[in-house]
This record gives structure tokens, sequence and C-alpha cells, in this order.
């Protein structure tokens, strides 16, 4: 091997569809190495994992720009399979586990030991027996290595989450070749028990001279198990060192800051509103538009335990947090488009949960994140897609006599969707066009209209820019802030990426392990919000960690 | 609570089963010997077909209706072998030879299908044995004698091409069941079974608390228990341990480099061409073939009879197989009897039995989706992982 | 339907001149089949060749077992004829049995029918005069191979000529 | 253009169009009249139209292609069967109503001219709520079984149909022209409608042109009751509920984000369905002058569900136009098959050509690629 580094990257570079996701990225990794990598949602993380294990993705939009080199030797992975050959092994964040099978099983998935078989060759390999005893042994030396205790013969679909994740590791492990082994988020789903297990068996793993490379969002942890710290910001890679020379602050603020780029206007805060900086007084004056307290989702893996805030009429409110923390599930469970629990009341009045009649009733309309699965009609024309929901529940766009007959207005639908596709420009060839032949963008617009066309009094929109492109990202954040100022509609905005958030909001709440981390003015310097997804402000109390 | 609900469903269909037949039993005034012998030759005549649609189930393509595919293939071995006029043992074997490529073929075709059908694998496979049922009859009605040379002219219409509606197999008939002989008589019936094929010598057991004797098809018995430890030889073995993986979980497989299309096809094959191999035993009990219709029962019978064993649409055991031959017959052999000594009626014990497969077949699909659909939710629920704790 | 009975002719003749049964020639179309289907891919060249070789041994052992099959499980109808033939005359009375089975009575012009079952037979003839007395018993094993229909002249039989299928030579 | 509407159309289709086309092009050199055949056509068209129109509902619902259709015919069986059961009784209180009321004229009419009509409609009134409370129950299923409905509804028309066979030999029907003659009870396999409602909708306003060069037989009654039907469909699709329905159908996620009652919906299009499965029954047995019990409603589901398709609707998407045209091509083909083929090659290839164009076309159907999500 000589000198050259188990892995080295040079000047890698990615852009979707002239989207530029990742540019100049260059680092090595030497055997034995733990590296923690840690961005925000959005920083390229993915994008770098895909290149490094040649997912078709990566190929099926254009290649990527630089080198990779393993041992000095230039290589191009095509398919993950290439890139298992040359022994790089990824521990994903969602479970890829065969419920029925036990550890073994899964430990050996598709490498089972075999029998040899005189038929292998008629038929092939795939007709010899499996041998359980040298699969078992095999499981157990891998399971060892961890240093936990799990039978080979335990049927995953029995074990607790913490152990999913062990086998998971084992299974990389296994593989004989193994030298460089990356884990997204594995302690996400771990107690702080599970955690230091893990992590007491990831520096064993390290010793015996396989690299790590650890992605979580878990800074603590990151710093006590990783010898080097690489902070990747909207594709850039911010930093490349020692984690002692680091506190988590000041990483939290690398992968969040942006201090040099001054906001340029701060939203003008209305007098209705009140934060909890200024104005305490007139606060018990002004009815909340909104009031949720100890609401609880169960929306499948933004889950939110418990969450209290106010928001209040006229306001343009945020929730971010990173994905996977629940603030997903907050507009959703309210909607009652997901189980939901505890109270919900607007202006004064309980919201009846779980059914989104009586949420739309209430004059609150929604845009899903789930664009496609939840927001539009895709084999339906435009005019169904903006009109359907005021339709059906505000009796608008029919003809007849309500309850006994009713038939729907098709002139005054398309009327109604003409007037908002000027309005909002969509590109389109009319009102009669499908949904699902619009781009991203302009799909985002219809879903914005078929809310406008309820005439809300609250909004609640869900990652509105997510995969759409520049130009229409500004228009449709300039549209919520238009229709705020005009209508003096209540908006409550859910998103991933900060900065959107601080343009447009007033306050912003940070959602963290399904709870509430902390509710700051927009203007707060974005540092502060960075520590607060990190889950930092609560540890600090707790008085575990201190930078 | 869940616990319970979910014993009572597992076995609800068995159970109902059991309690007819202890009701129809003693209505039908068959002997306990009149009984067990029909049984025998059911077991004989039906449990191949139905263990050739274990390994879909396994590999989690739900029950595969496209098995007639396999009974079609074999019709056609033993419509060649008829022609040439191959008997005994060899024509069986040879319409095996026969039957097989085409079913390979037909299950490819099959599998390919069905892997565009992802998700409705059941009703496509069902679709697909009518389908492929008019390419057979235009085989056999149109092509036999036309393109297809067929030379023995009692095995045609009238007309020159086309097969007769019901061919006789006679050289191949109870060939297997009889290979070797073998009674079990109660000490009366010693003597009349002595002259049975030709003077040959038979195995002979007595046991001293039967009335009347049983003929064993000991030999067709054989094959079958072949056949099972062939299934769980066939478990053990990677591909078996791949298909089950798959069953679980498609995704996961795919992403451990499992080849999950190409997999569920030879799933697929390997059952059409045992139910090509099930159809030749079944038919060569039967003695005559009905060129247009023998295949068409082979699938519901033999699925209905699979659930009624206790088997679901995603999971079935050798076990299954026999409990459901078993009571799936017994019910067919006492029902119309006991309807008629019951009713008056002997019709009614015929719609009956055609009813109970139907409708059996119906509710383990219905207890399926609901199962799985109800697992999903659960299934959901555990993904929230430790988090959703309150 | 006139072409396919034109490409049928073609093919005929052709089985004819090199006396090929069409029932071979179905079964050759088979073999193409099973070989077709046991294309291997994506192998490495020995394992390639390995199991090229061990299929190859595989798919006609198969064909050979067919054939086999074909040759001892082939049923033929073997016609007892007694009638005059090329100057012989019709025997007054025989019995003939196949293989064993249930004997044929024949009395002169008469014409019969036995199956047997495999390549070869044994004929067994008794030749009986007016009187009913047995005169005398030919016992003869006959090779029929693939033929599927065969007449044995019995006075032909009698008379102890080695050709005693019908049409005589 | 030429591209387009090829793409809008579906090759399997123009295929089968063609091939139509074809076939009535090649009739008159076999010997087949070409005006005898269309009259065949439509009037098989008109039979089988209503049944078509059963399947746009649940499509339109997203419960997938209506296999269950046999449950609503055999609410139409029953409907028929009572009617005549009770004719007399009908007629006899509807007369009584005309002497209570002292319209004399009118009393007349429902003994004479009215009769057949009355039973007719007796026979729709009485299957209609039979077929509802089926299709609520029905409906009701195949909410809990979601994602599975075709292969269920399959299995619940085959053991209703097997269930009802054992209904009709025990239930105490007394009409002499519908029981066994030699036991006096249990229904007849075929129960001839003649002097009850035979040709009540196809004889009405008949064009029948019979001169020696022209054999044209038109049956205007009953492609009015079809358009009658097929508008209420199509009126139906137009409303809050009917659109509601076709949400639901294109996206429950969407239409339940929207506050729709999504189960509700469903459970509404199986009714409709089975209602119009059983009154397109008994539309089709006015024609054939034959009710068919027992094992006859057994594969009534695969024709009408082949001629949808056929028509362009896929297992998610129909309308009225897909019924139109695919009825209109499949009863062609029925018509055309056996004297155009059979003539020209003089065999019946007919029952195969029908097994391998309907199925084919299901298959067709199934193996598509639906859109993500689903």
């Amino acid at each position: 091997m000589g000198n050259n580094p188990l892995l080295r990257l040079e000047h890698i570079g990615k852009e979707y569809y002239g989207n530029r996701v990742l540019s100049d990225i260059s680092f090595d990794i030497n055997a034995g190495e733990i590296i923690g990598l840690v961005g925000e949602n959005g920083a390229g993380k993915s994008t770098l994992l895909n290149i490094l294990f040649g997912m078709p993705v990566i190929a099926s939009t254009g290649g990527y720009e630089g080198s990779i080199q393993i041992d000095g030797r230039k290589v191009s992975f095509t398919s993950p399979n290439q890139a298992l050959a040359h022994g790089i092994g990824m521990v994903h964040q969602e479970f890829s586990l065969i419920p029925g099978f036990t550890a073994a099983e899964n430990i050996l998935l598709n490498r089972e030991v075999l029998n040899a078989s005189s038929m292998r060759y008629i038929f092939s390999e795939r007709v010899s027996t499996l041998d359980r005893e040298a699969m078992n042994g095999r499981a157990r030396s891998a399971i060892h290595t961890l240093g936990v205790n799990i039978s080979p013969d335990m049927i995953v679909s029995e074990m607790p989450v913490g152990y999913k994740q062990f086998i998971e590791i084992a299974r990389e492990i296994d593989r004989k070749n193994t030298r460089l082994l990356f884990l997204d988020e594995p302690t996400a789903v771990l107690a702080e028990s599970e955690a230091e297990i893990l992590i007491t068996a990831l520096k064993k793993l390290a010793a015996s001279g396989i690299a790590i490379v650890f992605i979580s969002h878990r800074l603590s942890e990151v710093k006590e198990l990783c010898g080097r710290i690489l902070v990747l910001r909207d594709g850039r890679l911010i930093t490349d060192q020692p984690s002692y020379t680091l506190s988590t602050r000041q990483i939290a603020s690398l992968m969040v800051g942006r201090e040099s780029v001054r906001r340029e206007e701060t939203p003008e805060v209305t007098e209705t509103v009140s934060t909890e900086t200024d104005a305490p007084k007139k606060k018990k004056k002004i009815r909340p538009a909104l009031k949720v307290e100890h609401l609880w989702v169960d929306m499948p893996g933004e889950t939110v335990r418990d969450v209290s805030f106010e928001v209040m009429k006229g306001e343009i409110f945020g929730i971010g947090g990173l994905a996977g923390h629940g603030k997903l599930a907050i507009p959703n469970g309210i909607m009652g488009l997901y189980p939901a629990g505890g109270t919900v009341k607007t202006f004064g009045k309980k919201l009846t949960l779980n059914k989104p009649r009586a949420a739309l009733g209430k004059k609150m309309a929604f845009v899903s994140e789930d664009r496609r699965g939840v927001g539009l009609l895709l084999d339906e024309p435009l005019d169904w897609n903006i009109t359907f929901t005021a339709m059906q529940t505000q009796g608008r766009f029919l003809v007849g006599i309500p309850y006994i007959f009713q038939m729907r207005n098709d002139l005054a639908m398309r009327k109604e969707a003409r007037k908002f596709i000027d309005q909002l420009s969509i590109k389109c060839t009319g009102p009669s066009q499908k949904a699902g032949e619009l781009s991203g963008g302009n799909q985002q617009k219809v879903c914005l209209a078929k809310a406008f066309v309820l005439r809300p009094d609250i909004l609640l929109i869900c990652e509105p820019t997510r995969g759409i492109d520049i130009g229409a990202k500004t228009l449709v954040l300039d549209t919520l802030k238009q229709y705020n100022k005009e209508n003096g509609t209540t908006i409550i905005i859910t998103s991933s990426e900060l900065e959107e958030l601080r343009s447009v909001c007033n306050r912003i709440a940070i959602v963290d392990e399904g709870k509430i981390a902390g509710i700051l003015p927009a203007s707060n310097p974005a540092e502060d919000f960075g520590m607060l997804m990190m889950g930092q402000v609560r540890n600090e109390e707790e008085g575990e960690f201190s930078a | 609570m869940r616990k319970i609900f979910d014993i009572i469903a597992n076995n609800a269909v068995p159970a109902v089963f059991i309690i007819i037949s202890a009701f129809a039993i003693p209505l039908s005034g068959y002997s306990a010997s009149y009984l067990v012998q029909e049984l025998l030759t059911r077991i004989g005549r039906n449990s191949f077909l139905i263990l050739s649609l274990l390994i879909p189930i396994m590999a989690g393509m739900g029950l595969n209706f496209g098995m007639v595919l396999g009974a079609m293939a074999g019709q056609i071995g033993l419509l060649f072998i008829c022609d040439w006029g191959i008997v005994g043992i060899p024509g069986m074997v040879l319409a095996c030879l026969i039957g097989t490529p085409i079913a390979i073929v037909l299950g490819i075709f099959c599998g390919h299908v069905l892997n565009r059908a992802k998700g409705r694998e059941m009703v496509t496979s069902y679709i697909l044995g009518f389908f492929i049922n008019g390419v057979y009859q235009m085989t056999v009605l149109y092509l036999m004698g036309w393109i297809i040379p067929i030379t023995n002219p009692t095995l045609l219409l009238s007309r020159g091409y086309g097969v007769r509606n019901a061919v006789s197999l006679l050289g191949i008939r109870g060939i297997l069941d009889n290979l070797i002989p073998t009674i079990i008589t109660g000490t009366q019936g010693t003597a009349q079974f002595v002259n049975i094929n030709g003077g040959k010598s038979f195995i002979m057991m007595q046991l001293p608390f039967l009335e009347g004797s049983i003929r064993i098809p000991l030999a067709t018995l054989i094959v079958i228990a072949l056949f099972c430890i062939f299934i769980v030889w066939f478990r053990k073995t990677k591909l078996g341990q791949d298909m089950r993986a798959i069953g679980q979980s498609q995704s996961v497989a795919d992403s451990a480099g499992i080849p999950v299309n190409r997999t569920r096809i030879i799933a697929i094959v390997i059952s059409t061409v045992l139910a090509c191999y099930g159809q030749i035993i079944y038919l060569q009990n039967m003695g005559t073939l009905n060129t247009y219709n023998s295949h068409d029962q082979a699938g519901m019978f033999s699925i209905a009879a699979l659930l009624i064993g206790g088997a679901s649409v995603s999971k079935a055991t050798i076990a299954n197989v026999f409990a459901g031959v078993i009571l799936f017959h017994l019910m067919f052999i006492v029902a119309p009897v006991a309807g008629k000594n019951l009713i008056g009626d002997a019709q009614i014990g015929e719609y009956f039995r055609v009813f109970v497969s139907y409708g059996i077949i119906a509710i383990a699909l219905v207890l399926h989706a609901w199962r799985r659909n109800r697992e999903r939710e659960a299934a959901r629920r555990s993904l929230r992982g430790n988090k959703g704790d309150e | 339907m006139t072409m396919f009975n034109e490409y049928w002719e073609i093919v005929r003749t052709f089985l004819d001149a090199y006396g090929v049964s069409y029932e071979l020639a179905g079964l050759i179309v088979l073999v193409l089949i099973w070989l077709l289907l046991f294309l291997g891919r994506g192998l490495s060249f020995f394992r390639f060749l390995m199991r090229w070789y061990q299929r190859l041994i595989i798919v006609t052992g198969l064909v050979a077992l067919g054939f086999w099959l074909f040759y001892v499980g082939r049923e033929h109808q073997i016609l007892l004829d007694n009638k005059n033939v090329n100057g012989l005359k019709a025997l007054e009375q025989v019995n003939v049995s196949i293989n064993g089975g249930e004997s044929a009575e024949l009395m002169p012009g008469d014409r019969d029918m036995r199956k047997a079952v495999g390549p070869e037979f044994e004929v067994k003839a008794e030749i009986l005069d007016d009187n009913g007395e047995v005169v005398s018993t030919i016992t003869k094993t006959v090779k029929i191979g693939c033929v599927k229909n065969m007449t044995i002249s019995l006075p032909a039989l009698a008379a102890g000529s080695e050709d005693f299928t019908l049409p005589l030579k | 253009m030429i591209k387009k509407f090829i793409e809008n159309a579906g090759w399997p289709r123009i295929i089968i169009a063609l091939f139509l086309l074809a076939l009535f092009v090649a009739a008159p050199f076999v010997g087949v009249r070409v005006d005898t055949s269309l009259s065949n056509t439509l009037v098989r068209f008109g039979m089988n139209g209503v049944m078509v129109l059963a399947m746009i509902p649940m499509v339109q619902a997203g419960c997938g292609l209506n296999f269950g259709l046999p449950l609503g015919i055999i609410a139409g069986l029953l409907g028929a069967t009572l009617s005549i059961e009770w004719n007399s009784e009908i007629l006899a209180k509807l007369s009584e109503l005309g002497t209570l009321y002292k319209i004399s004229w009118l009393n007349d009419l429902f003994l004479t001219t009215w009769r057949e009509p009355i039973g007719f409609a007796s026979a729709i009134i009485i299957a209609v709520p039979i077929a509802a409370i089926l299709g609520w129950f029905y409906g009701k299923l195949l909410n809990r079984v979601k994602g599975d409905e075709m292969m269920i509804a399959t299995y619940v028309g085959f053991s209703s149909v097997s269930f009802m066979c054992i209904a009709w030999l025990l239930l105490p029907y007394k009409h002499p022209t519908m029981v066994w003659g030699y036991a006096g009870k249990g229904l007849r396999t075929t129960i001839s409608v003649e002097g009850y409602w035979l040709h009540v909708l196809s004889d009405a306003l008949a064009l029948d042109i019979n001169t020696e060069n022209i054999h044209l037989y038109v049956p205007t009654g009953m492609l009015i009751f079809f358009a009658f039907v097929a508008l209420i469909v199509w009126i139906f699709m137009k409303t809050k509920t009917g659109t509601a329905m076709t949400a639901v159908g294109s996206n429950p996620e969407f239409a339940r984000a929207s506050g729709v009652n999504v189960d509700r919906m469903r459970t509404i299009a199986v009714m409709m369905s089975t209602i119009l499965g059983a009154v397109g029954i008994i539309v089709y047995e006015q024609s054939f002058g034959f009710i068919q019990l027992y094992m006859g409603p057994f594969y009534m589901a695969l024709p009408a569900v082949a001629s949808i398709l056929l028509g362009g609707a896929s297992v998610n998407k129909a309308g009225i136009l897909n019924v139109i045209v695919g009825t209109f091509l499949f009863q062609g083909i029925l018509t055309m098959t056996p004297s155009v083929i059979n003539s020209y090659l003089q065999t019946d290839m007919s029952e195969v050509i029908r097994l391998i164009v309907s199925n084919g076309m299901i298959l067709y159907a199934l193996t598509r690629k639906v859109r993500a999500g689903r």
C-alpha cells in the first residue's frame, strides 16, 4: 500500500440539473481512522455518499467531477456492488433487515455459507444447502467484535431496536474485505447506554484497522468518537480538522453559520405579533390565532411527543429542525392527517383532531410536503386540483340544491383556475392540463392556489420550496409574504431550510427529537438555531455536556 | 387479546371443517374402511398438485392460480404419449419429459407477467390462467392434427383435426398407483383381492380391527413423500433462503444483491413444472382426460384444499397440504350423501361443496388482506422506534 | 392452410427419405427446446464450460431416456392374419398368444389383433389340425422396434419362414 | 397527430378495431350479411351495455375492476324471479288501486298494454333495494381489504353464485312456470320470461326493416334505456359526490386531506356498481328471453370487464365513452367472428377468440405500469 491513503477524494463536485450540490470536496481517509462527517440536511452528505457508492442515480444524472482513489488507484463505481467489492461498507439510516430471519441469516444475507453440492454446475450455486453451523459461527464472531451479546438464533422482529442496529453493523463487519465503513446516523435509534456500547465497539473496530466515517447529528458523540471532523455546508467542505480543536458550539456554528451573509431585511413585525422578548403585556389582549398544547402526532418517521406553542394573528411562524425529528408532524397532525392528541385551539375555539374536515371547516388550509402523494390529483386537470377542496368543504363551484342535488360548475372552476394560473404565473397549457404533467415548481404553485382558493384564516405550509428551482423558490416565498400582508392571514411554514425560514418568518420554533427545543425571533443569529437543532441546549441544561 | 384472535383466525378454517365432518360422517353412513380407502386414493391423486403451490407462497407471490398452466403442459404431454401409444411407467415418465419444457416456457412467461404486476400477482395469475387456456384450446382444438402431427385417429375429432373431448388414458391408468400393489385387509376380507393384477404378488398386511380391505397406492405415496423431501431440502438451499427473503421483503433482498425478479420467475417455473407432474399423476389415477375441462378445476380445488388445511396466502407448510387434502376431500365424499340423507336432495350437497370451496378461498383472501393491512399499521407504529414511546 | 400443408409435405418427404419417424422428429425438436432453456449466463469461462459440460450430459441423458422410454414403452398392435398368402394355405385352426396373454383362436381367413408393449415380443402359436389336436407349437421372439403396427402371417410363420410379416417381400 | 391518436387509443384497441373492421369488410365475401351482423351487434350492445356501465363507479372510486359483478347480477335475478312470482299479485293490487280511484281506463291499461312494462319495472324495483343492501355489505368488506379488491371481488362473486345455487333450490318459490315440474319446488335452471316481459325494451319503438334486400333490426327502446342509464351515471359522476368519488380513486390521500370520507365514497361506488349490475342483468334477460339461474352468472363479470378495458379504460380510470366503444367492439367481435371466421375456415373459433381477446385485454390492463403511489 505504501504511503497511499485508503481513500482519497480529489475535487469532487456534482450538479443536478444545473443545481450545484457539491463542489470541490477533497480529503483523505487512512486505515483505522474515525472521521465525523457533519452537516445540515441538504448540505450534500447524501450526494457524497451516493457518489462513493456508485448509486445509479449519479450516473443517470450526468456523473460527477473529480476523482476517487483507493490505495492510490483511481476508481469509479457504477453500482453499489462494485463499492462493496472494494471494501466499502455502509450502514443505512433505515434498517434493511428481514424481520422474520434470525440474526445470523440477516448478517449473512446473500453471503450464506454453502455446503458444496454436486448439482451446482447444472443449475447454479443457489441449489447448494446452507451450512447453518458455519453461518452461526461467523455471525457470532461478527457480533462478538462489536462487544455485544446477541444470540445468532434470535429472530430480528423480536429484537429491541438497538439490537437491530448492531445486526446491521455486524453485517458489514462480516464482509471479509471491509476496510471502510460508513455509518449514517447509527445512534439515532439507540438508547444512551446502547449508544455507548456502539461507540466503544466502533473504537475497537477502528483499532483493528478499519476506517470509519461516522455521520451524526449528535455532536457530543461525534466529538467523543471521532479523531477528525469534516463539516459540510452548502456542498462545500468547510473544515477538516482534529476534533479536539473544536467545541460542539463551534461545530454547530460551522454547520449552520452564515455570519458572512448579513440579512438584508428583517421581516417587519406587525403590531399584532407578540414575541417572547417584546411586549409581554400585549400578549394577553390578543387572542392567538392558533394555540397548541401538548400535541402528540403519530406520523411515521416524524413523531412528535409533546408540543406547545402559540401563533398570533397575522404572524408568519416558522417551524424548523432536522429531518426525522418531527417538525412535519405538527402541521400534519393539526390538519388531522395522522393520529394526534392534545389540544389545539383556533381563535380560542377547540379544534377536533383527526378529522381533516374539521380543520378545513375552521378556515384552515394546508399545503402538504408530499406534493405528489397528498397534495395533488396527478391524473386530473388543474381546475380540479385547485378547486376540489373548496368544492367539497365550502360547497363552492357547485350548482343545484345543497344536500339534495349538486352538480359541479365546470365553468366556474375553470374561471377560478385561470385566475390563479395568471396570478401565480403557473406554466401550463390551460386549466384542463393534467397536474402530473407540470414541473415541480408549478405543481407547488398549484398546491398554493388550492390553499388560497379556500380563503384561509390560517395557512399551514410544509416544505414550500422542496424540489423546486431557485426562481420558483423566491416567487413562492414572495407570494406567501404578499398574501400575508394583503389578507392578514396567519401562516405557519415548516421547512428544513433555516435560511428560508429566517427570511420570511417572524418567529421560528425548532423541533428536536419530537419536542420543541426553543422558539426564537427570526432575527436571532443562525448559530442559536443551529445549537437548538443539534440538541445542545438541552444537553447543556442537563449538565451532561459542557463545551 | 390479539394473540387469542390470531390463534382463532389462524385455525378457524380447519376447525370448522373438522366440526362439519364430525357431523356429516355419521349422517353419510359410510363405513370407516370405505372412507379411508377413498381418502387414500384422493391423497395420492391430489397432494402432488397441492404441494406445487408451496414454493410461490414461500417467495411471497401468494397462491399461484397460474398452476393451471402446468396442468395444461402435463395434458399436452399425455396427449402425445397417447398418440404415440407409449404405455405404462415409461409412458408416464415420457409425458413428464415432454411436459417439462412446455411447463418451463409457460412458467417463464407467467413469471415475467407477474413481475410486471407486482402487488396483484394473484388476480393476474388467475386471469393468465384463462388467457393461456384460450391458447391451449386453440392448440389442442385447431393445431393438433393440422400443424402438430397427431396420427392416431381415435384421438381426433371426426373432422380430422382437433382432439376429442374425452381421451382415454387406458395405457397409463392407475399405473403408478398399482406399481407396488399393497392391500391392507381385515381378517374377513382376505381372499377377495388375490386375483387382482393378473396374479402378481403384492404386499398384504392384515389388521384385525378392520372391516373390508383397503388398497394403498404405495408407489404414488412414495413419489409424494420424495417430493416432500424435495421441498424440505429446497427450503434449506440458498435458493430457498433467497425466496424466503424475497417473500418477506423485496426491497431488502434487492439491496442485499439477491436477483429478485429472476428468483421470482424461478419460483413460478418450479411451481408450474411440479403442477405439470401433479396433473399427470392426477390423470393416471382418473384414467380419462377431459381435454378441455380437466385443468379448469385443478387450480381452484388445490387452492381451496390448501387453505382448508390451515395455510394462508403468505404461509403454507407440508402439514397444511395433507390436513387440507384430508379435510377437503372428506367433506367432498360425505357432503352429497349427508345432504341427501338430511334434506333428501343430493344436489344440495353438490352445490354446498362448490360453495365451500369458493367461500373458503374468499374468506382466506379476506383474512389475509385484513391481517396484512393491520400489520402494515403495526409496522408503521414500530417505525417510530424509541421516540414513539410515551 | 394450404401453406402449412405444403410445408408439412416437405418435412414429411424429408423425414421419409431418411427413414426418421415423425415421432422421433418431434423428440428432436423437444431436445432443441431443452437446449435453449439450459443456456447459462453471466459466468466465468471455466464455470461456463463446466456448466455446459454437465448440462449437456444431463440433457443428453434426459433425451436418451426419452428415446429409451419411447422404445420400451411403445404399445404395438399386432395383427394376426390367417389367410392364403404367396401360395401358402391358411391354417385350419391356430391359437396364438402374445407375451403369454390371452390367446386368439383363428380359423382360415380370420384376422385378429393383440397388443404388445416394448421393442420385442414373444409369439406363441399352437397349430391345430381338423380334429382339434395340437400338431405343433411355434414360439418365436419377434423384434418390432418402434414400428407401430405389424401384421404376422400365420401360414408363413407355420411354414418356418423368417419372412412372416405382411406384406411379404 | 396520428401518433398522438395511437398513443391515446392504445395499440391493442386499434388492432382489435381494425380486426373488427376487417371482419365487416370481409363479411360479404364469405356470404355473411352485413346488415344482420350489424343488427346482432346492436342487440348485444344494448343487452350488455348496462352491465358494462356497472364497472364505472368502482373503477372511478379506486376499487379496481368489479370482478364481483355476479353479486349485482344475483340481486337482479332475485328481482326478476320475484317479479314473475308476484306478477299476478302486483297486477291485482294495481288494478285495485285503479278501482279505488275509479279510473277504469287505468285499470284496463294495467291488465293489458302495461302489463309487461309493469312486470319489468317491478323486477327492477325489487332488485334495486336488494342490490343496494348487498352492495353496502360488499362495500364495507372491500374497504377492509384495500389493495386486494380484485381477487377478493372475484371470489365474493363466485361464492355468492354458488351460495345462491343452494338458495334457488330451497327458496319457497311456487310459480309453476319457474319451479321444476316433477318436484314442485326448486327453481329451474332457465326460466322463460315470455308472457312477462320478453323484449319489453327491445321491441319498444324498434326499427325493424325486413325487405328482400335488407334485414335491419334496431332495438331502439333498449338503446334508449341504455342511453338513459348512461346519462344518469354521467350526471352522477358530475355531482359533488361523483367528483369526490373520482378524486378518491385518483388519489385517496388527496381526497382525505380535502375532507372527503374515503370509505364512504367507496361504499357508495360499490353500491352503485351493484345496483347497475342488477339492472343490467334484467335488461339482458328481457332481450335474451330467459333468466339463467344457478351457475349462469358465474363468468358474467369477465366479458363486462374485458369490454370496458377494450374501450380504453384502465384499472383506475373509466368513462362512459370507454363503455360505449368497448361494448361495441367486444360485442362486434363476438358477433362477427363466429359468422365470418367460421365461414372462412369452416371451424368455430369464436369461443377461443373470445377467451384470448377478453382475457388478453384484462391481462394487458393489469400489467400496465400504474402510476407511482399505488
